[in-house]
């Protein structure tokens, strides 16, 4: 760029790395060891099955002592020195366009290596156990392996096409492992969902990079975020708007939120890695990422903070309504997303309270779904709540650890899911009063729903399948509890001294002052009222009464509605599948009819004329003769007709 | 031109009739009569060598060739009137009347002024004089129509020639066959006997008498005896004995 | 002596002749009739031959007659061989060339 | 290698010969096929010498020229550019994949085994010819040759229809090919007006100016023959009923190597010979391809045949190159050339696997499977890679050609671009369908004892899919040969690409 930007108090900060020098090596290792482990995995073939899953173990737990040196490293340098830059090769050059392969390591990927070598290695570990009976799981390591490598490029690019490499590749890690027991037609008709509808998404991100092309010249983080000041409003509300859908698509929000509770078909691992700690939160690194381009345009964070509130009222409505413990849970994470959502929609007052919560939910999260996880391994795979109660005693640890989760995500201080929902609260009240109450109302129910949960499962009567014996997990499920939980419950130490805020000022930009009118502990104490409330509720309806083994039938619209997922589904399948299909249909008819019914048509009525025309070789010398004597008549009429006209 | 005037009406009702003629062999006499006619018209019109050209060739060789053909392929050998293919009939009359009226109407409007006549041409003689273009000009042509009749030769002999599928039998075959015939079905080992032999008539169709004085039916062809026209023994019976008689 | 009145008359033998072709289906007549347009452009050709007042005319109709000679020759011989096979000299069992 | 020698005819006529030769072996046993086979290994090698030898920067290479038929200006003229290189390198890459992975296909045709490969090789040295003419008359000759092998190919071995098949195709292909010959003549007419005399070298014929009119319509005809042969919608349909009946290595050959001429041709006859009518032509152009990828994908999610539903991918993924190639910048353009190479691969390994499936299977029909990954693991692995490479997932090589058309397409419409993209959505609906019920779900009894993949059937596919994944990560050998060859044809059209919006306005004049 020939432009050199113009730096002013409030200019969004610009990306410009230095080269990260000796310790660039250990970035291409940090994705290279997972990607390698898939490789040999998945190519290794039934020879690696007995020590498949070690290395699946082995390659991420890597990755994360290699993320501990390098977040280290970073730690020790100055606020302004914290942007590096790995050169790589060039994936590809047109004309002037030219993307390479270079990464970016900055405190935002910093955070996300943690949590994603972090929580992957947890996750890692306890899938040893969850699928030590499953046939396939060396399969199943080499795709989370796969999984991990691809989220790793996603934080890691320097570009947003490298972006668009790791997110697809985490949509193929996360198509494979919905999947994974394909046998099961709802399960690989869940995975095709998530992959179609992440695909939707893709449209927005494919059509963001190639506007920011045109408008930038370029795709790399570094120049747009240089230029983007000199961009008109128009084109970068345009961005913003397509950058929005991508993030809808892989965040599972509002409206492209359906995939993300069919992707429950999936192994409990695998909701708890993809589809609660990190791939779903790749739209929200998306958004924080693209600072430099929301941060200057208004009507696009709107956007944002519209679908952000929507997606956190509809995941918890969902989430009070599902029976089905993982459905319950997916629910809570779309919320939860939601609330992430609204926080970076609220631009620079949010974005660092979004990477907040961001990771504390990962790890509540994460602890959570493992501990459903453990759960079913307990209860023979059943996932109906329904089918659970009293389960503190038979299975204590699990019980133990999901209670500091649940603490963590309705918001109970000391848990790290308070420092965080609340920073969102505030920042969403200081922003507008809409938003900010829906961020309240959100907590409140998100507080009933998860007492509801966690009344069905731990507490009230004993409601078993007959032969189910609950029992404690082995060790090597419940020592990855302990760790998830412990960053529960400590997660919100990242807050001291405004710790994350200050760490990602590189990246984001100054924070902004809020103006709230109350002072934040007053709103502290509102929104912890409001999470006591729905906490009571949830006792006073669920754990007081007898709950039955079947849902009641006979219910409200509105549970109706939340069962249906908000009719979703059947928005969907009614406007857009089943038209669609016979669209597919009709035109399959007029391809066959029309347009090559033209083409067949014209060689068939050739056909007709000719052989209407054969008839006349009828053989008989006789009408040979006729025909020339009428030849020769007509001849001579001609010669006639010339001779004397 | 009084010839002509006679001849005309006869040739077009010869040649219509041609049209008509259920039996072929009446439509060869009537083209016959046509082509006698012609050959007169020649005459006619100084072209002696021609009129006795047509006669030899046409009349003589020809319809001769024709004969035989009818008579090879049968005498009886007749149309039938239905038209078989829809519509021919009318639309061949329709043709040709509009091309007989064309051609008719065509050549009438022409007006070819006074005939030169052969008078100079034929001055010293038709026939030399025909030689003398058809040896110098058209010498040529002339021996390719040798080859021509020779091909023409070779190929109608190609054409009735029948191969024969089976060897032919010797002699001593024909005996041995012979031979069994009689012993199996006990058929006369001699030739057969000739017609009116021991007879009062030795026509053919008149069977010989065996020496009991019944007649043998052998001695006559199937074709007569088919045809009817076989005289009866009690017949000849009866002319033996009106002779006798008469000798009495 | 017009020529006029010869021409018509070879016209309309002529015309008879085709339509005796297209209207019989005794190969042999058929040949009749053939051999009645070959004569009919014979007359034509004398015809003119006297009108021009030279031979030629009439040794073309010389030629003619030897071309039909030769004609009818392998054109019997024909009709000979299809009647051996077919047993029938009908120009409409031949049709076998069609479609 | 020497610059005098003509390696390129070497090329050309190594697989010709081997083709005869192969007629010449004994019919029975496999000699014929291992012959057959050994040809297409010394024909790539030796193309790789040649690609080797290739200097980026160089212009048309490896140029032979002598004259053939004086009187039309017509010259024996082979050579290479970017485009051409990486065409005949698609061409000599896929001949011993498809030899290898058809081994047993010819068995079961109308004529000998010994003959399907022959033709196959046949095949092979008529396109190569094709890719490196550069004589218009040399170029159509070659063109129509093609489709003789194919006929054979697809009439004498493969589905039920194949003969009714076999005449579509050629009858469709021959009318594109006349519509075509008639703008061949019009060259001949127009360059005879010059100074220059007749001539049908593409190097001659460049300098001239045709006019608008007359342009226009010489465009015309080499586009509806490109348009056919590419194939576009509307004049698609030929494509699918062929590869219904076709054996799957015939249809690799066929859609994969032959149907790349529509696309090459238009960007070496139509746009560098008529750049104006080019111009003239592309919002049309535009739109028909854009309607192409809709449309194909479209027929594509509702086939149930599995070879017509590769087919109608094809047809959406041709649509993207039309588009690229006709929005006429660097993008574009690079995106189309290196989506030629792409999807010859990625299609290639799409037919080859789903063949081997179907031929275990004996139906061709998605209904009629399920659950196959279940006892075909390494099968279902393949076709996975396959379809997600047909779908442009990046890591696979389609996806660098896919996004740059796209990104091409934004440059010059925002509009087009956007509908286009959904193209992408719409593969993935197609693809994982196929997938979800070919694959997934309970393994069906039809199914249950179906082999995996023999050796001789990975060793044919693996090379393909280890090329589409490096190539995904590092198209770079493609695109540095691609990308002059693109700067020569958009110079040749007179356009250049927009700077970026940002650069050209200031800071406070910024808007839209």
């Amino acid at each position: 760029m020939s432009l050199t930007p113009l730096h002013d108090a409030a200019a969004v900060p610009a990306v410009h790395p230095t080269d990260a020098g000796s310790l660039g090596v250990l970035l291409l290792l940090v994705i290279g060891l997972p990607a390698l482990g898939a490789a040999v995995l998945l190519l290794g073939g039934r020879r690696t099955d007995k020590w498949g899953h070690l290395l699946g173990c082995a390659t991420v737990i890597g990755s994360l002592v290699l993320s501990l040196v390098l977040f280290f490293d970073l730690l020790g340098k100055d606020a302004g020195e914290r942007q590096l830059t790995q050169d790589t090769w060039t994936w590809f050059t047109a004309g002037s366009y030219k993307v390479t392969f270079d990464l970016l390591y900055d405190p935002l990927s910093a955070v996300f290596l943690l949590l994603i070598t972090g929580v992957g290695s947890l996750i890692h570990v306890y899938s040893v156990g969850y699928m030590a009976h499953d046939e396939r799981r060396r399969r199943f390591f080499g795709y989370l392996n796969l999984f991990v490598a691809a989220m790793l490029v996603l934080v890691l690019a320097g570009d947003y096409v490298g972006v668009f490499l790791g997110w697809e590749g985490v949509g193929l890690a996360s198509y494979l492992l919905i999947g994974f027991w394909q046998h099961k037609p709802s399960a690989a008709a869940a995975a095709k969902k998530a992959f179609v509808i992440n695909r939707v998404g893709d449209i927005g991100l494919s059509l963001g990079a190639a506007l920011i092309f045109v408008t930038f010249g370029s795709t790399s983080f570094t120049v747009v975020s240089a230029a983007s000041e000199h961009a008109g409003d128009g084109v970068l509300t345009a961005i913003g708007l397509l950058l929005l859908l991508a993030a809808c698509g892989k965040s599972a929000q509002f409206p492209l939120q359906t995939w993300l509770l069919d992707a429950m078909e999936g192994p409990t691992p695998v909701s708890a890695l993809i589809h609660a700690a990190t791939m779903v939160t790749a739209g929200v690194y998306l958004i924080v990422r693209s600072n430099f381009i929301f941060s200057l345009t208004e009507d696009a964070r709107t956007a944002v903070i519209v679908v952000g509130c929507i997606t956190l009222l509809m995941g918890a409505i969902i989430g009070c309504a599902k029976d089905d413990i993982k459905k319950a849970l997916a629910g809570s994470t779309m919320s939860q997303i939601g609330y992430m959502v609204l926080a970076a929609g609220l631009g620079p007052a949010g974005y660092a309270f979004a990477i907040f919560h961001l990771l504390t939910h990962g790890a509540f999260k994460a602890n959570m779904f493992l501990g459903a996880g453990s759960v079913m391994h307990g209860m023979d795979d059943d996932v109906n709540m329904r089918h659970y109660g009293a389960l503190q005693k038979a299975m204590p640890l699990t019980f133990a650890t999901f209670a500091v989760g649940y603490l963590a995500i309705i918001g109970v201080p000391p848990f790290a899911g308070f420092w965080s929902k609340d920073k969102i609260i505030e920042s969403a009240f200081a922003d507008n009063f809409v938003v900010g109450l829906c961020a309240l109302v959100g907590a409140g129910v998100t507080a009933f729903y998860m007492s509801r949960l966690m009344l069905l499962t731990f507490f009230t009567k004993k409601r078993w399948e007959k032969g189910v014996h609950p029992h404690e997990s082995p060790n090597v499920m419940t020592w990855p509890l302990i760790g998830l939980a412990v960053l529960s419950a400590a997660g919100g130490l990242l807050l001291v001294n405004d710790w994350i805020v200050d760490w990602l000022t590189p990246v984001v930009g100054e924070h902004a002052e809020e103006h709230l009118s109350v002072s934040p502990l007053v709103m502290s104490l509102i929104a912890l009222l409001v999470v006591a409330l729905g906490v009571l509720v949830a006792w006073v309806f669920v754990g007081q009464r007898d709950v039955p083994r079947e849902a009641p039938v006979k219910v409200s619209f509105v549970t109706r509605a939340a069962r249906a997922e908000l009719y979703g589904d059947a928005f969907n399948e009614e406007v857009i599948v089943k038209p669609g299909w016979s669209g597919v249909r009709g035109l399959a008819v007029f391809d066959r009819g029309f347009v090559d019914g033209i083409v067949e048509g014209t060689a068939a009525s050739f056909a007709g004329i000719s052989s209407r025309f054969r008839l006349a070789q009828n053989g008989f010398v006789r009408s040979y003769a006729l025909a020339l004597l009428a030849g020769a008549a007509m001849v001579l009429l001609a010669l006639l007709a010339v001779n004397f006209s | 031109m009084v010839a002509f005037w006679i001849l005309a009406p006869v040739m077009v009702a010869a040649a219509l009739g041609l049209l008509f003629a259920r039996k072929a062999v009446h439509a060869a006499l009537l083209l016959a009569v046509v082509m006698i006619s012609l050959a007169v018209l020649y005459a006619v019109q100084d072209a002696p060598f021609l009129f006795a050209v047509q006669i030899i060739v046409y009349t003589g060789a020809i319809l001769m060739l024709f004969l035989f053909v009818i008579m090879l392929v049968g005498v009886d050998a007749s149309d039938s009137i239905v038209e078989t293919i829809r519509g021919h009939r009318a639309a061949s009359i329709l043709v040709g009347l509009v091309f007989g009226l064309t051609l008719v109407l065509g050549v009438a409007q022409v007006s070819f002024g006074a005939p030169l006549g052969l008078d100079e041409a034929n001055s010293e003689g038709n026939i030399p004089a025909v030689a003398k273009i058809l040896f110098t000009r058209y010498v040529f042509a002339f021996e390719i129509t040798s080859a021509l009749l020779i091909t023409a030769a070779l190929g109608a002999m190609v054409l009735a020639h029948r191969e024969r599928l089976t060897p032919k039998p010797t002699q001593a075959q024909l005996a041995a066959q012979r031979v069994r015939d009689y012993a199996e079905h006990g058929k006369h080992l001699g030739p057969l006997p000739p017609p009116g032999v021991f007879a009062r008539h030795n026509a053919v169709d008149t069977p010989a008498l065996l020496p009991d004085g019944t007649a043998a039916e052998a001695s006559i062809s199937r074709v007569l005896a088919a045809r009817g026209t076989v005289k009866s023994a009690p017949e000849l019976a009866e002319d033996v004995k009106a002779l006798t008689e008469g000798d009495d | 002596m017009d020529v006029t009145p010869f021409i018509v008359l070879s016209a309309i033998l002529f015309t008879i002749g085709c339509v005796g072709v297209l209207t019989r289906r005794n190969a042999i007549v058929v040949f009749m009739c053939v051999e009645l347009m070959l004569n009919a452009s014979n007359l034509a050709l004398v015809t003119f031959s006297r009108a021009n007042g030279n031979l030629e005319g009439q040794i073309a109709a010389f030629f003619v007659m030897v071309v039909a000679a030769a004609e009818v020759v392998v054109g019997l011989a024909i009709i000979m061989t299809i009647f051996r096979t077919r047993r029938s000299a009908s120009v409409d069992d031949a049709s076998l060339l069609k479609y | 290698m020497s610059n005098d020698f003509p390696w390129l005819s070497v090329l050309l006529f190594l697989p010709l010969v081997g083709a005869v030769a192969v007629m010449f072996l004994p019919k029975e046993g496999p000699l014929a096929k291992q012959v057959a086979f050994g040809v297409s290994l010394l024909t790539l090698a030796l193309g790789i010498a040649i690609a080797i030898d290739y200097s980026p920067d160089g212009g048309t290479q490896f140029t032979e020229n002598v004259e053939w038929i004086k009187s039309f200006g017509a010259h024996y003229a082979l050579g290479v550019d970017g485009v051409g290189l990486t065409l005949v390198m698609l061409t000599v890459i896929l001949a011993p994949v498809v030899i290898l992975a058809s081994w047993n296909d010819g068995d079961a045709g109308r004529w000998s085994p010994r003959a399907f490969f022959a033709w196959m090789l046949a095949l092979e040295g008529l396109s190569i010819g094709v890719f490196a003419a550069t004589d218009v008359f040399l170029f159509y000759v070659f063109f129509e040759a093609t489709l003789i092998p194919v006929y054979f190919l697809v009439g004498g071995y493969g589905g039920p229809n194949r003969a009714r098949a076999a005449v579509k195709f050629l009858l469709y292909s021959l009318a594109g090919g006349l519509i075509m010959l008639a703008s061949v003549i019009g060259l001949y007419v127009e360059s005879a007006k010059t100074d220059g005399g007749a001539t049908y070298l593409v190097s001659e014929l460049a300098k001239i100016d045709f006019g608008t009119d007359v342009g226009r319509w010489l465009f015309l005809g080499f586009f509806v023959a490109f348009a056919i042969k590419a194939p576009m919608f509307p004049v698609h349909t030929w494509l699918p009923d062929t590869t219904e009946n076709a054996t799957p290595g015939t249809s690799v050959l066929l859609v994969s190597v032959l149907d790349k001429i529509g696309t090459f041709g238009m960007i070496r006859f139509c746009l560098e010979l008529f750049p104006e009518a080019s111009r003239w032509a592309t919002p049309v152009v535009v739109v028909l391809a854009v309607i192409s990828i809709v449309y194909g994908a479209l027929m594509a999610i509702g086939s149930d045949n599995i070879p017509r539903l590769i087919a109608y991918t094809s047809v959406s993924h041709f649509g993207f190159i039309v588009l690229g190639i006709f929005v006429m910048n660097s993008q574009g353009l690079s995106g189309a050339n290196l989506y030629m190479f792409n999807h010859g691969l990625s299609t290639a390994a799409l037919f080859l696997v789903t063949g081997f499936l179907i031929s275990r299977r004996g139906s061709a029909l998605i209904s009629d499977f399920g659950g196959v990954e279940k006892v075909a693991p390494v099968l279902a692995g393949f076709f996975l890679v396959a379809g997600l490479s047909s779908l442009s997932l990046p890591g696979l090589s389609p996806f660098v050609s896919e996004f740059l058309v796209i990104v091409g397409a934004f440059v010059h419409s925002k509009v087009a671009a956007a509908f286009a993209v959904s193209g992408i959505v719409l593969a993935a609906i197609y693809i994982l369908l196929m997938y979800q019920r070919t694959m997934t779900g309970p393994t069906r009894e039809e199914v249950a004892g179906l082999p995996d993949l023999r050796p001789r059937e990975v060793l044919a596919l693996a090379p393909v899919l280890v090329l589409v994944v490096v190539l995904g990560f590092f198209p770079k050998p493609l695109l540095s040969i691609i990308n002059p060859s693109v700067d020569h044809t958009l110079s040749k059209v007179d356009k250049h690409d927009p700077a970026p919006t940002v650069a050209e306005s200031t800071p406070e004049g910024a808007h839209e």
